[in-house]
């Protein structure tokens, strides 16, 4: 039992957070908002660096660290706010080297290398996770209409959820190819989202249930990781306003209301970054249940609105526009709150199972 | 008791839903928006068919045009046409006219009033400043007397509305030696007046808002508005009034029938779904629990009367209510949920919900912060010691 | 639309609370509480002032008030925690007048001048409104197995719910016949409550579904009002607390912290008590529906065991000891917030209509 | 990071939870609540075998005994002891005896440490006073030094335990001239040392408290622990280790595993109900957060470290859970939910849900209020201004 980070752990940590301090200012996160696409010239950075293949297995030419790793990159990308498919590639990227065999370990070595960005295709106009109709012809082409694709036009493979002989199972599909439509939705998270339809697209089975399994439980995983990261910067925030603030003639933060408004706030977040990280550290020793991971979820999901929306009333006018910064991690966290499992979702995968014993140690 | 509406009220409550209903259309919406509160060519036609019904003044008293009907025909029309979304003058008929009714002169009446129910004058409201948000009272802009003018220096944020506003209804420190409470004046000062800027501030709603520069800006010492160094009591009756407009039950109950409506007409399994129905059902608890407060708010106001700890539940509970039911709507449309109204037809109730939940803190701090209520009820509510 | 009471409202509310401020001292109560039995002195009280007549018609002997009145009535006994079965005694009267023909106007007549007091025997192991399956035997007997009958040792007479035809009815019992056996319960409220066993009693069949669904709105309704009552005293009790407890050297009702708790309490009071009472002038005019009184009862049920908990909190150690009288609220209000359908089954019947229109205004 | 248990500390867990098996039988259930926590015969045979297997002292140091285990291993005793509902020592075990171990002179921890881990000495907590509760640090009870002695004169409240204890853990006033803070010391006072009275004082939870009275009370002046007047840092040391054992996993978890199996045994359309498993989905969840924060917090103190906002956010986080949990489940078994242990066999686990939730009051406010916990995890956590 150790909570904190190792050595290593904070090495990795710091390092990419000052190097996103200062190669990654707010505005440049304004313009991929406003021009609806992707920042990806801090996803060439994110790969030429290396952080990329971080969590995947040195034998696969990667970093030899974990998903605990993983969610430490994807946290501090998602306190820059940042405009790249970190969580959408990273769990791609599990899924595969986890459940692809030879062909995966092909992949993930694409992934680290450059040669491909692959996000997943899941959701269908259902909106359930336990709801795949699509399904892949024997002759492998891909008929389906994906919704809610996060990053699809900037992925340069999607690795689709489809069915075939009653079995889900993940279908890497060439993003470039004809047969392909992407019609983007405009979002609460304002990061690029879409509709895609495959009219008969080529794709390659790489992985069958378990490939799918894994893909959802790691994406659900470091979703969270995300939330954790918007209430943080919202609670951060809200220290550094309120301490300096005055009105009434001394600084917002010393009133009673406004000291538990944010002692609230720590406590969500300090018990959800927990649940967050041991999902993680379960799914790297392989002990992870979906009923954990979708406790974290749910706890994340139902915490980040409360958060935010104190950070805001603290905040008052001042975090209301979008000259402040704030208003990212609002709308990023709530975005996030919905992607991967609601908490209702969640928390009904949690009920499933309620009669089963508990170690509460 | 009597927890019923009468007869006549119910009566104009259905004529007019009939004469919304006619003018309603998504032209007229399109113009609501677009113009952020400025009357195009179908809204200042909607405004001269209301004018011509009577309606927009008809709580006035009779000497300005009124019909001084009971005020509890406000809390109906205002209700109606927030349920419905359309365009009544807003802050400037719910605060701003009522602080002139009571608070102006004869001169001044004449002068204003025909033109904000006519839909002419639109007022922006000139409070808050960058250090004076919830510490209202510590405002600085200054309004020095020069002869038959004042001259205004100062700074102004959150002055909604001033890009398509006519006037601002400012507040400004007029006896920079008195206690601070005691030396604000209300004057009104034109948006057009020379020195006056209007710089766009975009909150995360999408919605405009402004700050306003006033550099030696000079109107006439006649639009003082009440008595000099008076003007603390009128914000506070503007406020407590402005918080009636801010807290309808209409316009949060209209999300939870645009909700129903989308999932019986989209989304038959989730409608049927028990937990979605439970959800519902806890949103539409709230939602009356909301309306016996603004009833109970308005009741007490058309008796004449006013009691401050009713405005402040009030609005405490609808600003709350704002963000938690839109929240639940989000959360139990799942991921469709997060689609903006720019997504097009696939985004539920054309993204209303998700837009209201990036507009729910603006009531929660604005207006008076949440907090202040607090206080307000439990020392003027219950007298609890300061 | 006129929220407050009326001159004679006012009246009848006064003179109830004055007599019971000095009749009705709490150690009263604790004795009947202590002994497991109804306060029988103040029930003959309550009779020979008249009270109990209010709410029904001067036809019937009856103060010609309706259940507006009738609530002010129970507001006051329940503010002074008095272990009286008014609630169960005016629901069964209300139902009698209503449905009851000739021999409900009877009934009600015999309520009012003290030969009888009724009270309701609803519930069954089930413990479930729409789930009644005691059988009304052809031959005018009962067997029947009733759950947390309240005050079924004091009444005179149950009036039992029961099925005969498929039709549930209300069947009268008199409660001292020797094929009835009560075994109290212990409960939370601290009131006489029990399971009633009828060993084919005689019933007489007093009125039919009308009967039962009127018996069950009005008991609801102003059940409602019982925990409005319990939340008033609370607050201010807690009120009067924190305005002379010092801590720090000062009232501890000037923090901040205290002030919005207080405020929390007393939003909730307010606008559960209007739908309290707006649920009772909707059953006097006729124009009642299950949906509203479920809602004034859901909220109140929500909302009493967090206002009274909020009151322990700013009472801290002084309102936790049964010295103080602050108990009687909380274990009341919790007890009643249970009692004729908790929060989530009257949220139940409201879910079930969510599709009917409402009119918001 | 690693969230995982060691197998040693495993081991040890199933381990105790196999001797508690033996020995939790319903006659030393019966005595444990009958004693209120004094050791009747069951209990004493019981803590002797803890005893024996150096279970009682096992963080303890060696030269006292102890084993100098990792503190892991008491936070796990501990959880499984209050998870089961067993006799350990209780705030004697969790807040004196670490307070000793950490304060006490050589021979006050060769006097008393032997009898806490025996079982033979129990102590009660002599903090509140009537006037003293949040604010604890205007208590007045007196002890002045007379020769050899001192002599003591005041009032405690809250001195729970107190007619089964052994001795009083008392905080006086020792310098009525300094600073408020800085004239409080810790003596311990044997209950029944002449001039001690103890009154009942009964709760809302059905469990007694007391009021104490010392009335010229002398003992000892070897009884000070610590400093001279360097009682509130004692004080404060121990208040966080009691958070430790006020706020346990177990002791609330166990009722969720109760409604389950109640619900599997004697309700099993209930179960059934979807409503009803995700009230109980939403239980765990906060359950499992809970754990997080305790778990964060014994890992901290575990590590020789203290963090004041870590032991707050726990306690905070458990008393309101103590109190939401049990309002739930009430709510979810309906009528039988309000049913009491004394009713019988028909109430629900014993009726242990709705005696939690009358006993849920008092760590709202005990042990430092809510409140204050709060102000301690944005003052001192996060370093907001004061």
């Amino acid at each position: 039992m150790n909570l904190d980070p190792s050595e290593t752990q904070v090495l990795l940590r710091d390092t990419l957070r000052s190097f996103l301090a200062n190669e990654l200012p707010f505005d440049q996160v304004r313009a991929c908002e406003k021009e609806g696409r992707a920042d990806a010239e801090l996803w060439g950075q994110l790969r030429e660096h290396g952080w990329l293949a971080t969590p995947f297995p040195s034998s696969l030419g990667g970093g030899g660290a974990g998903l605990v790793e993983a969610g430490l990159l994807v946290e501090e990308l998602a306190r820059r706010a940042a405009v790249v498919p970190i969580v959408e590639a990273l769990s791609c990227g599990a899924a595969l080297a986890r459940c692809g065999g030879e062909r995966g370990a092909e992949l993930v070595r694409g992934l680290i290398e450059g040669a491909i960005t692959p996000v997943p295709a899941v959701l269908e106009s259902s909106d359930r996770f336990d709801a795949i109709a699509a399904e892949a012809a024997g002759d492998g082409s891909l008929r389906a209409e994906k919704y809610f694709v996060d990053y699809a036009g900037f992925a340069t493979h999607h690795l689709v959820a489809a069915r075939r002989g009653g079995e889900t199972g993940l279908y890497l599909v060439d993003a470039s190819h004809p047969a392909i439509k992407v019609e983007p939705h405009a979002t609460i998270g304002r990061t690029p989202q879409a509709v895609v339809r495959y009219d008969a697209a080529p794709a390659e089975r790489v992985a069958g249930e378990d490939g799918y399994d894994c893909l959802v439980q790691v994406a659900r995983a470091l979703c969270t990781v995300q939330i954790v990261a918007s209430m943080q910067v919202s609670l951060d925030q809200t220290v550094a306003y309120t301490s300096v603030r005055e009105q009434f003639g001394r600084p917002i933060g010393t009133f009673q209301a406004v000291q538990h408004h944010v002692a609230n706030m720590a406590t969500e977040v300090e018990s959800v970054r927990l649940l967050a990280y041991e999902a993680l550290d379960s799914l790297d020793r392989g002990s992870a249940t979906a009923e954990r991971i979708a406790i974290a979820k749910a706890a994340a999901s139902r915490a980040v609105p409360e958060v935010t929306m104190l950070g805001h009333q603290l905040h008052g006018g001042q975090g209301y526009i979008e000259e402040n910064d704030l208003y990212f991690f609002t709308l990023r966290g709530k975005d996030r709150s919905l992607a991967w499992g609601t908490a209702d979702e969640c928390l009904e995968i949690v009920a499933r199972e309620i009669e089963k014993p508990t170690d509460w140690l | 008791m009597d927890f019923t509406w009468s007869a006549e009220l119910i009566e104009f409550r259905d004529e007019l839903t009939q004469v919304i209903q006619q003018w309603r259309t998504p032209e007229l919406l399109k113009e609501y928006r677009e113009n952020h509160g400025a009357a195009g060519p179908l809204i200042s036609e909607f405004q001269a068919e209301l004018n011509r019904r009577g309606w927009s003044r008809m709580c006035w008293p009779e000497e300005y045009g009124g019909r001084a009907l009971n005020p509890l025909y406000q809390f109906v029309y205002v209700e109606t046409m927030e349920y419905w979304g359309m365009p009544y003058g807003n802050l400037t008929y719910t605060s701003v006219a009522p602080a002139l009714l009571e608070h102006a002169s004869e001169e001044q009446k004449k002068e204003y009033l025909p033109g904000i129910w006519e839909g002419r004058l639109r007022f922006a409201i000139g409070y808050s400043e960058p250090n004076a948000g919830s510490d209202l009272a510590s405002l600085r802009t200054r309004a020095v007397r020069d002869g038959d003018d004042w001259i205004i220096q100062g700074q102004k944020i959150w002055t909604s509305g001033a890009e398509v506003a006519t006037h601002v209804w400012l507040a400004a420190r007029t006896d920079p030696d008195a206690p601070r409470h005691q030396g604000i004046s209300m004057i009104i000062v034109p948006v057009d007046a020379p020195g006056v800027t209007v710089r766009p501030l975009w909150t995360m709603s999408g919605v405009r808002t402004n700050e306003t520069f006033y550099d030696n800006v000079r109107v006439p010492y006649s639009n003082l508005v009440g008595p000099l160094n008076g003007g603390w009591t009128i914000i506070m009756h503007a406020l407590n009034h402005e918080r009636v407009g801010l807290s309808t039950t209409g316009n949060l109950a209209v999300h939870f029938d645009d909700a129903v409506r989308y999932l019986r007409e989209h989304r038959p399994e989730a409608l049927a779904d028990p937990h979605v129905r439970r959800r519902l059902a806890e949103i539409k608890l709230e939602l009356l629990k909301h309306r016996a407060l603004a009833i109970r708010n308005a009741v007490t106001i058309a008796g004449g009367g006013i009691k401050p700890q009713e405005a402040s539940m009030t609005k405490i509970h609808g600003s709350e209510l704002r963000y938690s039911l839109s929240n639940s709507l989000m959360d139990l449309l799942g991921r469709y949920g997060g689609l903006s109204r720019e997504t097009g037809e696939l985004a539920p109730a054309e993204g209303s919900f998700e837009r209201t939940w990036r507009a729910s803190p603006i009531l929660r701090f604005g207006g008076g912060a949440n907090e202040l209520q607090r206080t307000i009820i439990a020392t003027r509510g219950l007298g609890m010691p300061r």
